[in-house]
């Protein structure tokens, strides 16, 4: 989220597309009811399905699912047709005048630069015309053909209202309806948020789904707004976290990256990272990287990360692929590539795609560790279970350990939420039986790793032996003092140089900025430096004081980065420092500095007159209409169909779907037709579960006991399926057999002349826990992801669907 | 920290009630009302401040315990509500949320590491040394066998791809941490965690 | 010795006995879940929940126990046309001048009336209170149709009472009337007083012929 | 222990005095449930079920998000969904959160024959005092919602207490704390009317012209109130009663049968006393039981 759940409140339009707000968040979901009771603000929700948010909106629109790209690049068209963009912060704020390079096209699908052969772009030609100076040229006064703004325009020109229902199914009125609703915010002292999650991350084109709103948010000046933004509702409580901590394939804390095989020593590495500015007097943040890498190197390795060793740049594992994500890891077990997997607080037999293939990759493992307080199916993958799993455990020679964990109510740390929150909570009681916490077992194993590397040698220790690992309770390590190593502390006196004061040695850092790259400073995650300082722990602040109620307490826990609770907030104020929203203002210019209920995302006191762009982590300053090589398929978004999908794609048939998405080969098979598999399915969340966790709570399995899919009345008469009768969901990868709901919540949506039906799969149930057995989605759903993200089709695919008896088991 | 701003937030209908409960006359007057209704079960719990531990919203959470954390005495979680002093919550909780006592009591909660042996049919309990020590010894050997110093052009990679981790989406950032810096010094780089599904 | 005149047999009086034994109990338990007044009865049950529980069940009993009744006193009970005599004359009968109403068979009237108005109750009453017994029929029946019922079940019980009041005034009013029903037996003069057209039918058959008997 | 104070009662099931009512001067409370903002989400349930402690056997799904499928002794509080098409042909999803209206005239402590099993405090709660409930069922019969059930291990009566526990300790009831969106509301009732004008103006700007409050005046109003977008057809709502009130059926049982059916027994009784005081006892005369053994005497003789 760039903005708070509070700042909700101060939307005038609300847009839920790409997500179910009130089922999946329904206590965030609060600040849109606020928003609608106290601002007067409209609800429009974009849903295959109406929904329970749909069940409050003000606007409901039908979408097929996998084709929002397709219905908001008719957004952006309209608002360039009918002008209705906030011309002043495009003109300021985005890269909309900044001149594209001569060889940068778009044709017939497809991107300049594509190999066919690799399945890749050649992104060189996705840039800006530079000048002499290295500056992107630009004109101020969009005439030139190739600045950004024209070739969006031309770009978008196919999405009539027309094309869009075409593609979408959306009915034309309904769609012209939303885009009204959506341009009413251009206006500098409207604001319009989007509230999205997984209904666009999972898709083969996820990450442009989301792209393609940002721009929309751009053009009518919503971003770093009170009551605007790219909100994204993250899932877990602390994945935000885990990913703000860098627990991913290619990731370190932070979000810097891990080194590749072509960055060969750390300058090469650093080459890459320290973005020179692209427009005269730019900030780009990223290029204090060093001062962050090497402070973590020093968290990590301590004394040992010396100049002399490259702060022990070799020390960190090199990636040969992109991303070693879950889906590949999935192929290399079924290759017979992997030995040994473990799974913390994680059941991926039920999250990831196509069961069949993630049942047999773990049958290939020669050990599984499972780390988690609940009896997950992942950890009775082995177990026969019936036709919700069929195994046959003589057969499985993986060697299983099931480790019991501590949860949230028996251990101390903090979460990240959302809207980057760093809170701290507290135990409430011992764990059951001999639960450990992850700390204790995670530190259970390196410290048995570490003895038999120092009696045995084996395989280059260095980095196992050379980590820091300097707490009280070695065996068992504080929580808080993790924390603080997070946050960094400086390793000898500091003198900040621009006002003399001195950092003593050992003392906790207040912000990121005090952060060196001489091996002065260590910080285990540079941006949560200022959540544990010598003031205490930040994030467990309570003051819940909210200056001009407007949606932000400041004091309330901490945000990365720098307590800053709304992101390029600078943005929230036009050229001169005066507030879009008088109403509103977040901060302000006052003369001298930048002032207000937020911390600043922008130099406090650079003067408005210096022309420092809003987005300072970006080279140019600016937003981007216009992604350059950010994005692997391409600068501008593009509708592509889902990798199964019942139409052709009537804007490029040669090219259906995403051009670059990753298919590997055995799972190409994997894929249906619309011939055996006519209906599209869509997988989600039920507002009473939480992933595969809570079927263990009683209350939460006897408000949604049992396994089920959702079609619409049409479809159900057709194939003479009765209200709570069984059918049977097949794809080209599994069946299930539930219960069906038939409802008037789906309607055939007429995709290109034809009618479409639309399955929603809900994803809660599995073999164990104490809700009724079930399959699970996933059972269902395609292993292919996005393009950039490897993020998982889940939201858009192909199944058939018949009438069927109980099974005999049920 | 521990200051209560209840009275400062305004909330519709949460605030107006909140206003309105003063006026309600139970206080004193209600002696007959206090002796015919139920107890109040948490008149002598212990309060403990918590976050929920399932979506993104991270709503504040108050967990009530039986016992008062004397040594002698193990406590017991007998109810979780929403913190009213939470800025996004406000006291509210939604459905899994309001339901996180029957998680934490969940009668498939695990209470001692279980290990099921190749083709093995069902899980025995074993001890926490047995399992930590099986572990460390396979992944040592597997390390040992298939860890990548060098790439074919000779640059150092230190990577370690036939064991992978996922790590957890309801783990402390304290936890993640540590966890990043044990895999990250194995040199594993199948890892990855729950923030695409 | 005396002559007398069986009028009930063992088997008829154990019968109506236990249906008064029944109906009692079923005043009672009844009457306490009826009036707030009266919810004091129900600690004759062993309290509320107790009362609740027995009354249906000992309704079932009393349905099985009239329906001995029934069958071994509808034949006696058939109205005929003396009746309807007997009737209009009873503001004689009520101002114990009997004599001056028609003669009277077996049963008067006013019994066959209370037979009649039984036969129709009792099995009313069992009908409704199936209706509104919740713990087996709770879920049977729409609410509205066990509101009927309640309403039904309540206004057969008064009924009922009132009945039973007048048959038990009339055991009372009639002297030795009670000993008919206790020891089984009338005198040659009671049934001369009260069922004249009875006694002199008695020689018509052997059956009759068998009622008199000698007593010490 | 209850009644030694009972002067917060204002109603008390089959107490034929009136409770002591010296204390006039407490407000009393209601629930609002704004219906227009209510995301069906089931906090309310989950939130009644942990703080009651009721848990309810897993059912099954029946064709609905309707879950558990009805009221039960350990289901309190039910969202009722219902998808519905409105004249424009669009759809609306209206979902209820259904459970004690807590009525200002309740049908369940009319019917109820145990003495101070059902109660009314000042504040207008209605609460089920278990250890006095008998199990008969009338409640079922009085309550003009279909809301009481009894269960079949203890034959005792529940419903909704409008967490009365709570209440008397200044909290706000489990569904009204949890509700993620401020859809239940609880406070006196004159604030949650001003609230409910507030939310019917919205209501009506949004295009819902019969937009209005339920507060039923058959029974005398509710202390649980709904904002619906449809007030002139509360039956869309999962058959929300369009004119609820206590039965005809059940006023003729519990109010003019109790004295007229008491009176006719006294009658009888009185009159047969009364009778017998005045006119005697019929009795067999010496003449009488002559006559008798004469015509005995004939009938031996007859062959």
């Amino acid at each position: 989220m760039t903005n708070t759940w509070q700042d909700i409140k101060n939307a005038n339009v609300v847009v839920v597309m790409g997500g179910n707000a009130a089922e999946a968040h329904p206590c965030g979901f609060k600040w849109v009811i606020e928003a609608k009771i106290e601002n007067g603000a409209k609800l429009v929700v974009v849903d295959p399905r109406f929904t329970r948010t749909a069940s409050v909106a003000d606007y409901y629109a039908p979408i097929r699912p996998g084709t929002d790209i397709a219905f908001l690049n008719g957004v952006i068209r309209y608002l360039l047709e009918k002008d209705a963009i906030q011309h002043q912060y495009v003109r300021a704020y985005t890269n909309a005048g900044l001149i594209v390079k001569e060889g940068y096209s778009f044709q017939d699908g497809l991107f300049s630069g594509y190999n066919e052969e690799k399945h890749s772009y050649d992104k060189s030609s996705w840039d800006y015309e530079l000048d002499d100076k290295g500056f992107a040229k630009s004109d101020d006064t969009w005439q030139d053909p190739r600045c950004v703004i024209n070739l969006l325009k031309q770009h978008v020109s196919r999405y009539t209202p027309e094309m869009v229902s075409r593609i979408c199914g959306t009915p034309q009125d309904k769609f012209l309806h939303v885009c009204e609703l959506m341009a009413s915010t251009s206006a500098p002292d409207k604001a319009m948020t989007s509230l999205f999650a997984l209904g666009w991350t999972q898709h083969s084109v996820g990450s442009q789904n989301i792209r393609t709103m940002a721009m929309v948010q751009l053009l009518l000046g919503n971003i770093g707004v009170a009551g605007g933004g790219m909100n994204a509702l993250r899932g877990h409580s602390n994945i935000q976290g885990l990913t703000d901590v860098g627990l991913l394939s290619n990731l370190m804390p932070g979000y810097m990256t891990l080194p590749n095989d072509k960055d060969t020593d750390l300058d090469t590495y650093m080459s890459t990272k320290l973005f020179k500015p692209l427009r005269p007097g730019q900030t780009s943040y990223w290029q204090n990287y060093r001062k962050f890498f090497v402070s973590f190197q020093k968290a990590m390795f301590g004394d040992a990360a010396t100049q002399e060793n490259n702060w022990a740049y070799d020390w960190l594992p090199k990636l040969d692929i992109p991303l070693y994500d879950i889906i590949k890891a999935f192929e290399m077990m079924n290759n017979g590539q992997m030995t040994g997997y473990i799974c913390q607080g994680f059941n991926p037999l039920q999250a990831f795609p196509d069961r069949g293939r993630t049942r047999s990759g773990l049958s290939k493992l020669k050990f599984l560790v499972t780390m988690d307080p609940l009896d997950t199916e992942t950890s009775r993958f082995w177990q026969d279970f019936g036709p919700q799993n069929p195994a046959k455990s003589a057969e499985i020679q993986t060697e299983v350990f099931q480790l019991p964990t501590t949860c949230f109510a028996e251990e101390n740390g903090s979460l990240v939420n959302s809207a980057r929150w760093l809170q701290w909570h507290w135990k409430a009681a011992d764990g059951p039986g001999e639960a450990k916490s992850d700390i204790w077992i995670m530190t259970g194993i390196y410290k048995r790793l570490l003895e038999l590397y120092r009696k045995e040698g084996g395989a280059f220790p260095d980095p196992l032996l050379n980590v820091t690992w300097k707490y009280t309770n070695p065996s068992d390590p504080d929580p808080e003092e993790l924390a603080k190593e997070m946050n960094g502390r400086a390793l000898t006196d500091l003198t900040d140089a621009a006002t003399g004061a001195v950092t003593k040695a050992g003392t906790l850092l207040d912000g990121f900025a005090q952060l060196r790259d001489d091996g002065t400073t260590m910080s285990g995650c540079w941006i949560f430096t200022g959540c544990f300082t010598e003031k205490g722990n930040q994030m467990a602040r309570r003051d819940a004081t909210d200056p001009r109620e407007q949606g932000i307490a400041p004091n309330w826990a901490w945000a990365w980065p720098a307590n800053r609770r709304i992101l390029y907030n600078r943005a929230s104020a036009d050229p001169d420092g005066k507030p879009w929203n008088p109403a509103k203002p977040v901060i302000s210019w006052n003369g001298t500095r930048w002032v207000g209920i937020d911390t600043p995302d922008y130099g406090p006191t650079v003067k408005p007159s210096d022309g420092v762009g809003p987005f300072i982590m970006n080279a140019e300053g600016m937003g981007r209409l216009f992604a350059r090589d950010q994005m692997g398929d391409g600068p501008f978004p593009e509708h592509y169909e889902p990798l199964e999908s019942p139409v052709e794609n009537v804007l490029h048939p040669k090219v259906k779907s995403n051009p670059i998405a990753r298919v590997f080969p055995d799972d190409r098979e994997k894929f249906g037709d619309a011939k055996s598999f006519p209906y599209v399915a869509t997988t989600y969340r039920l507002t009473e579960h939480f992933h595969f966790w809570t079927k263990h709570a009683l209350i939460n399995a006897i408000l949604q006991p049992e396994e089920f899919v959702e079609i619409g009345e049409v479809l159900a008469k057709e194939k003479g399926i009765t209200q709570g009768g069984w059918v049977k969901v097949s794809s080209k990868r599994g069946e299930i057999v539930c219960k069906a709901y038939v409802t008037k919540r789906i309607k055939p949506l007429t995709v290109d002349g034809k009618p479409t039906h639309v399955i929603g799969v809900p994803l809660h149930w599995g073999f164990t826990g104490q809700a009724r057995k079930g399959y699970g989605a996933n059972t269902l759903t395609p292993p292919v992801g996005d393009a950039n993200t490897q993020t998982p089709e889940f939201k858009a695919f192909l199944v058939n669907v018949e009438k069927t008896s109980a099974p005999v088991t049920a | 920290m521990a200051l209560t701003r209840r009275e400062f937030i305004k909330f519709t209908g949460l605030g107006l009630a909140a206003s309105s409960l003063g006026m309600l006359g139970f206080g004193a007057a209600g002696e007959a009302q206090a002796a015919a209704v139920r107890p109040f079960k948490l008149t002598h719990a212990t309060e403990t401040r918590n976050t929920c531990t399932y979506c993104s919203v991270a709503c504040g959470l108050l967990i009530y315990s039986m016992g008062d954390r004397a040594k002698n005495a193990r406590s017991n979680i007998i109810h979780i509500e929403g913190d009213p002093d939470h800025p996004v919550n406000r006291g509210t909780l939604c459905p899994k949320g309001a339901a996180l006592l029957d998680v934490v009591h969940a009668p498939t909660r695990l209470k001692a590491p279980r290990y099921r042996p190749p083709g093995g049919t069902d899980f025995k309990e074993v001890s926490w040394d047995f399992a930590l020590d099986r572990i460390a010894r396979l992944m040592k050997d597997d390390r040992d066998k298939n860890f990548i110093a060098r790439n074919a052009a000779g640059t150092t990679v230190n990577r370690w791809t036939t064991v992978g981790m996922l790590a957890a989406s309801a783990s402390s950032s304290e936890t993640s941490y540590l966890t990043w810096k044990v895999v990250r010094s194995l040199g594993m780089v199948v890892f990855d965690n729950q923030a695409r599904v | 010795m005396k002559t007398v005149i069986t009028r009930y047999t063992t088997v008829n009086r154990v019968n109506h006995w236990l249906t008064a034994i029944c109906f009692v109990l079923m005043v009672l338990s009844g009457l306490s879940m009826f009036h707030p007044m009266l919810f004091w009865l129900s600690e004759l049950f062993g309290g509320g929940q107790w009362t609740r529980a027995v009354h249906p069940w000992i309704g079932c009993v009393l349905l099985v126990s009239y329906i001995g009744l029934i069958v071994q006193f509808w034949r006696e009970n058939l109205w005929h046309r003396e009746d309807t005599q007997w009737v209009k004359s009873i503001r004689e009968v009520v101002e114990n001048n009997e004599e001056n109403a028609p003669p009277v068979g077996r049963n008067n009237a006013g019994q066959k009336l209370v037979f009649w108005s039984m036969t129709l109750l009792i099995p009313v009453l069992f009908l409704t209170g199936l209706v509104i017994w919740e713990v087996y029929f709770g879920e049977a029946t729409s609410i509205p149709v066990q509101r009927a019922a309640a309403l039904i079940h309540s206004l057969a019980a008064v009924a009922a009472i009132i009945v039973w009041i007048v048959h038990v005034y009339a055991g009372i009013w009639v002297r030795d009337s009670v000993r008919a029903m206790t020891q089984g037996y009338v005198t040659p003069g009671w049934a001369w007083r009260h069922h004249r057209k009875w006694l002199k039918e008695l020689g018509s058959d052997q059956h009759g012929k068998d009622l008199i008997r000698k007593r010490p | 222990m209850s009644d030694l104070q009972s002067q917060d009662y204002v109603r008390r099931s089959a107490s034929t005095m009136t409770p002591p009512s010296a204390r006039s001067h407490e407000d009393e409370v209601a629930k609002l449930i704004d219906v227009s903002r209510c995301i069906g989400c089931k906090a309310c349930q989950s939130a009644c079920m942990e703080w009651n402690d009721l848990r309810q056997e897993v059912g099954h799904f029946e064709g609905s998000y309707q879950n558990p499928n009805d009221l039960s002794p350990s289901v309190w509080t039910l969202m009722r969904f219902a998808e519905y098409e409105n004249e424009q042909g669009n759809l609306e999803w209206l979902i209820r959160k259904d459970g004690c209206m807590h009525c200002e005239d309740p049908g369940c402590l009319k019917a109820c024959p145990a003495p101070g099993a059902i109660v009314q405090y000042a504040n207008g709660i209605v609460d089920f005092i278990s250890d006095k409930c008998i199990g008969c069922g009338y409640c079922v019969k009085g309550c003009p919602f279909d809301i009481p059930r009894i269960s079949k291990t203890d034959h005792k009566s529940y419903k909704c207490t409008l967490c009365s526990d709570r209440v008397t300790v200044g909290l706000e009831p489990a569904c009204v704390k949890a509700c993620p969106t401020g859809a239940i509301m609880f406070g006196t009732k004159a604030d949650m009317k001003h609230q409910a004008e507030d939310r019917i103006v919205d209501l009506k700007s949004r295009g819902f012209n019969n937009a209005g409050l339920y507060d039923p005046q058959d029974v005398g109003g509710t202390h649980v109130m709904y904002v619906l977008h449809h007030a002139d057809k509360p039956s869309l709502y999962s058959g929300l009663p369009d004119k609820p009130g206590i039965s005809m059926m059940v006023e003729a049982w519990k109010g003019v049968m109790k004295p007229l059916a008491l009176a006719g027994i006294a009658l009888a009784t009185v009159v047969g006393f009364f009778h017998y005081m005045i006119k005697g006892p019929n009795e067999v005369t010496e003449a009488d039981e002559a006559e008798g053994a004469r015509v005995l005497d004939e009938t031996e003789k007859t062959p």
